[in-house]
């Protein structure tokens, strides 16, 4: 296991303090939902598989925190935060887990395949590394069409061992895309530990191998998480590719029903006193003054939004037998 | 003899190949210390240790290509596919290398290789992790494909492609590893590409295999019960394909129904149907129906994906259509 | 009408396709400097410079990756991938995220790629790189495939490929290129997924496409000169099939060949046949035959590999055995 | 268009003169026989692709000098003279090209799939880059039982901006296997230069992705190819993954055909002037005394090997209509 880098930089310079209010409630929304989606998961409300966020909140909302509307955003299959910091409504989302009409992907996409196009996000994608050439595709597309839009794209550990992976950030510095290349280190690709899949454990250290500029950052603290893509985002924009490494950790298993033969309790208790919004929170109570009540408000308001989202969801229809031929075909 | 889950039979079959012959050995994401993503190779690990039960990066072309100069350099591995539908990741191996790597050079030296794959659809993972492409596999010479519907089946056939020298595409159904039969206590191999009927009968023929073979079987037993008789020919082996028996009930009950998983156009149903009327043409006293997935992606929604899946009562009604 | 070759008719497709409309571009190894493996794209990077022409590495899985992505964003990507056999290096890309991305998003956005790929044997090019797996691609729903046998299909229908919103692979025939035909000097579209009667005749019919229409016409006349005429009809598209023509064909002949270049099993000729016998069972006069590859991997050796690939004369034998 | 690296290092103080000679005579069989392959082609005696070897003599015949016995070779397509270099009879090579029985691939393979396996030659590959997974493979088998061999992969700078590059260097550190990756950067993949399809041009840099020991060494040289070939085989066979780059160049098109559009006659001619056969010849004459008589001799020789070789390739017969069906399956 690897220890997660310190950065020095004085953390939070760069937000101001409605963002960190926007930011906090959404890690709480994030949190709230997944913990829903596991009770739901074991009543057997949702299908297929089940891939939490949990503990690794500060990288989404830090991320995408700092994006501009017009950038792209695309991420693998734990893809629940994600969606909810590109702004998607918990409503669409619990109902996409549902398989209802009214989800993200009306049903068709579920857990793995949240989206929505408006907001720029472009999906949650079940095959690991493949949405990598996919984001080189849609920077390619900006580029080619004078826009100064950049594609974040995220992934995690074990994708950096993959064929996709290397060709997708190889031709990203050929073309000189505006590629935001973000790696979730959460040090484990399902149960095998990065060091046994992976030649380097520092994976920035792959960067090197295609000259491109790189950074390793806690993925834990959202302030320093929001700083480093804030700052690199400028620079991708002006100068192509950069590659950002974020050190965080899954609080639950890789999927619901995973046996967790491959870690210690020790382990995933020493990386939980991390808590990331304990950690934000802790942070907000200090240097910005602000009080429990406000916070416990903020959280009380998250619940309640998930219970409503839950309600709308059961309350919403399947898709009709009749439309399972929908979206096979445009023409 | 005992009676056991198709998944302890498949891990049976592993581990007596493992203890018998040194050079067999198996590696995969997450075959070792998790010990299998389906339980598979549950206590592999700590058994066989770390270099006979290698975990692998997430990279299903060096696992299959490996694998491939492992076999060629003498070795017998079992590579994983977490699921088949990864096997796109690394089907350049699998067609282009595992399928013609011996004939390209002469026949200088073989390809033992035994590529699982977890298949089939059902459980809501999505149109990319739901898919039975099984056909095109099957549509490469110098590849074997193996399907089994049973216990034994899934045994007698895993240890037999272990110990034969030509690659093996080995696809397991995930929703069929609790499904329990019998199978023999001692020694136990099945020949690969030998046909087999599983339930006689002489009103209709279905063929069929792997999990609709189990589908197949309770639909049967629904018609039996309406007085309908139906023999079921179970493939087994998708290549090379045994039609004897198929033909041999099919000129007996005159009608046939081919019920697989995945799609109906390109797919298994196709080659049986003409081979059927290549080789028995006249015997023919219906059109010969096939049963199949609808042509769409998957999707995850539980009611639209077993709508597009055969149902066992779509098996009773296409049973009744051709008789 | 001009007479041009095949070459030059898909040349001058993606030529006028990229003049009419600038989301239009195309990628791929070799396709700028180079001017295209096969000289499809001589010309273009002087043109349309490396923007719009863009040499790729080697690099399958991000060509066709790249070009999903560019699709999703709205682009309208022309995609070569020099030989199809390299698709299989591609092909998680083509069959899980082509075919499905649409479908797994309810349809928010839609691929408009098309995939170019150059297939076929006889070229003693090796068990890797002789291949014609179409019918493996036809599998998947939410693919397009379409291969053209003569120069005014292949300019109509890549023209169409390029204009629809779905993804395509768009097979060519490396032996193709120079056979000459004449094209419309006009807006030239064909639509996909529409069979056509190549030559009309009532003896039998002869079911096939690509290379394989072309190696038909020369059958036909020497069988003309015998006193027998053949239909031909050309499948054009493999997925969306339609049978339509076909089956008409088969209903005045009552005889047909299926003839394609790929391998027998589980191929296209499977397909047809099978959809012939439920579509037109009680016209069947004689059993329907199918004509294929030999179920090996290509060889080198110039005889051996014309051995495995139908021929004019196993045509000619093939009509004659349905007769 | 990268500079070859020149190398400080006093050359040849590993090699006896009789190894000299051998090579010297190998790197002319080489020639000749590419030269005679160049006609027969366009004298349509050869099917298929031809992808010559001249220009990059002192690559195969340096690396494959400095192997020991155990020790497996396997390459791309681009591959005639590798296969003279492990010590395969140009009869079986002539005759495999002309799709002969007495064919190093009893004709099924072609110019591109020459082998030999009791030379410990594995082939010739036609798919770029499928062959490192492969050598991984075969890598991971020796050290599996206990040898001392080491697989060495040799393959084009082309080939390193594909996924199985990164899977199998990746791999080969996670699993620490005997593999010296041998990178034959001759400039061009097809006709893409290397700063035109790869992040760097310095290719040993991918290397340092994956934190594998590596070298870029002139492969214009024999003498310096087979210094550094030895002296990183012994490492290999101590501590796992090396990754030598050789600069060369290839004197003819990517394959005969090749329009040649994406390069200077001028650069050619450079290149041309540092023959490795050349540079070789001169250091013989030069630094070890010998005459010109004892290399044209050898030159001799070698000219008649291949006329003789092609002579056998002629008479020799080709495989039977019905041994179409050999080799698919053993069972
Ligand atoms: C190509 C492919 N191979 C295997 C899988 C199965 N699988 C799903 S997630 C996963 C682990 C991925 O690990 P990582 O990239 O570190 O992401 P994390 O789960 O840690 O977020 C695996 C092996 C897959 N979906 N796709
Ligand atoms: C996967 C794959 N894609 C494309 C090709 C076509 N192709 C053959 S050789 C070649 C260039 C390879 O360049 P490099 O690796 O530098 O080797 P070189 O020819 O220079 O020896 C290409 C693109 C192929 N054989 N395999
Ligand atoms: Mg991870
Ligand atoms: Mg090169």
């Amino acid at each position: 296991m690897v220890n997660r880098t310190k950065s020095k930089r004085v953390a939070g310079e760069l937000m101001d303090k409605d963002t960190m209010l926007d930011l906090y409630h959404e890690m709480v929304l994030v949190r709230r939902l997944e913990e829903a989606f596991e009770t739901l998961y074991q009543e057997g409300k949702i299908g297929g598989f089940l891939h939490l966020y949990i503990g690794q909140e500060a990288v989404g909302s830090g991320v995408i925190g700092a994006r501009q509307p017009q950038d792209r955003v695309i991420t693998a299959y734990r893809d629940h935060g994600i969606a909810i910091s590109c702004g998607i409504d918990p409503k669409s989302i619990v109902a996409e887990l549902f398989g209802k009409e009214a989800g993200t992907s009306k049903g068709r996409g579920g857990s793995m395949h949240l989206g929505n196009t408006d907001l720029n996000f472009w999906g949650g994608h079940a095959i690991v590394g493949a949405h990598m050439p996919l984001a080189t595709g849609m920077a390619m597309a900006d580029k080619y069409r004078g826009s100064d839009a950049v594609t974040i794209c995220l992934f995690g550990d074990g994708a950096t061992n993959g064929g996709y992976f290397h060709e997708a950030l190889n031709l990203s510095m050929v073309w000189d895309l505006p590629i935001l290349w973000v790696c979730e280190n959460n040090q484990y690709g399902m149960g095998t530990a990065v060091e046994r899949a992976s030649a380097v454990t520092e994976i920035r250290q792959k960067a090197e191998g295609y000259g491109m500029p790189n950074e390793r950052v806690d993925g834990m603290d959202i302030l320093k998480v929001y700083e480093a893509t804030s700052k690199n985002l400028d620079l991708v924009r002006k100068n192509g590719p950069f590659f950002l490494e974020l050190m965080t950790y899954r609080f639950r298993g890789h999927s619901i029903g995973d046996p967790e033969r491959y870690r210690e309790k020790e382990e995933i208790d020493m990386w939980r006193k991390d808590d990331p919004i304990g950690i934000f929170r802790k942070h907000l109570l200090s240097t910005n003054g602000l009080t429990d009540a406000v916070l416990d408000n903020i959280e009380a308001k998250a619940q309640s939004e998930i219970e409503e989202a839950i309600k709308f969801a059961e309350a919403s229809a399947d898709p009709s037998l009749d439309s399972l031929f929908d979206y096979v075909y445009v023409d | 003899m005992a009676v056991i889950t198709m998944r302890e039979a498949i891990s049976q079959a592993i581990w007596e190949e493992m203890e018998r012959d040194e050079d067999v050995f198996i590696m995969g994401e997450e075959v070792g210390i998790w010990g299998g993503t389906y339980a598979v190779t549950r206590g592999f690990y700590d058994h066989f240790g770390g270099e006979r039960v290698r975990d692998t990066p997430i990279a299903e072309g060096v696992i299959i290509g490996a694998a491939n100069g492992a076999a060629m350099a003498g070795l017998r591995p079992i590579a994983e596919l977490m699921t088949i539908n990864f096997a796109f990741l690394a089907m350049d191996q699998i067609v282009n290398h595992s399928a013609k790597l011996r004939l390209m050079f002469g026949g200088q030296f073989k390809i033992p290789i035994v590529i699982r794959a977890v298949g089939g659809g059902g459980r809501q993972l999505g149109a990319t992790h739901s898919q039975t492409p099984d056909a095109v596999f099957a549509h490469f010479p110098g590849l074997k494909v193996v399907s089994p519907g049973t216990p034994s089946d899934a045994k007698g056939l895993l240890k037999t492609a272990i110990r034969q020298d030509d690659p093996v595409m080995f696809i397991e159904n995930a929703t069929l590893y609790q499904v329990r039969g019998e199978v023999p206590d001692e020694e136990h191999l099945v020949p690969i590409g030998v046909s087999k009927v599983q339930r006689e009968g002489h009103d209709a023929t279905i063929v069929t295999y792997s999990k609709m073979l189990q589908k197949s079987f309770v639909a049967a037993e629904r018609l039996s019960s309406e007085g309908i008789e139906v023999e079921i020919v179970d493939l087994r082996t998708l290549r090379p394909l045994d039609m004897g028996p198929v033909v041999q009930s099919f000129k007996k009950t005159n009608r046939a129904v081919i019920v697989e998983e995945g799609w109906k156009s390109y797919g298994v149903g196709a080659e049986i149907a003409a081979r059927l009327y290549e080789e028995a043409f006249d015997y023919a006293d219906a059109p010969i129906k096939r049963l199949a997935q609808k042509e769409v992606p998957l999707p995850y929604n539980h009611d639209l994906e077993q709508h597009a899946i055969p149902q066992v009562e779509d098996i009773i009604m296409a049973v009744k259509e051709v008789l």
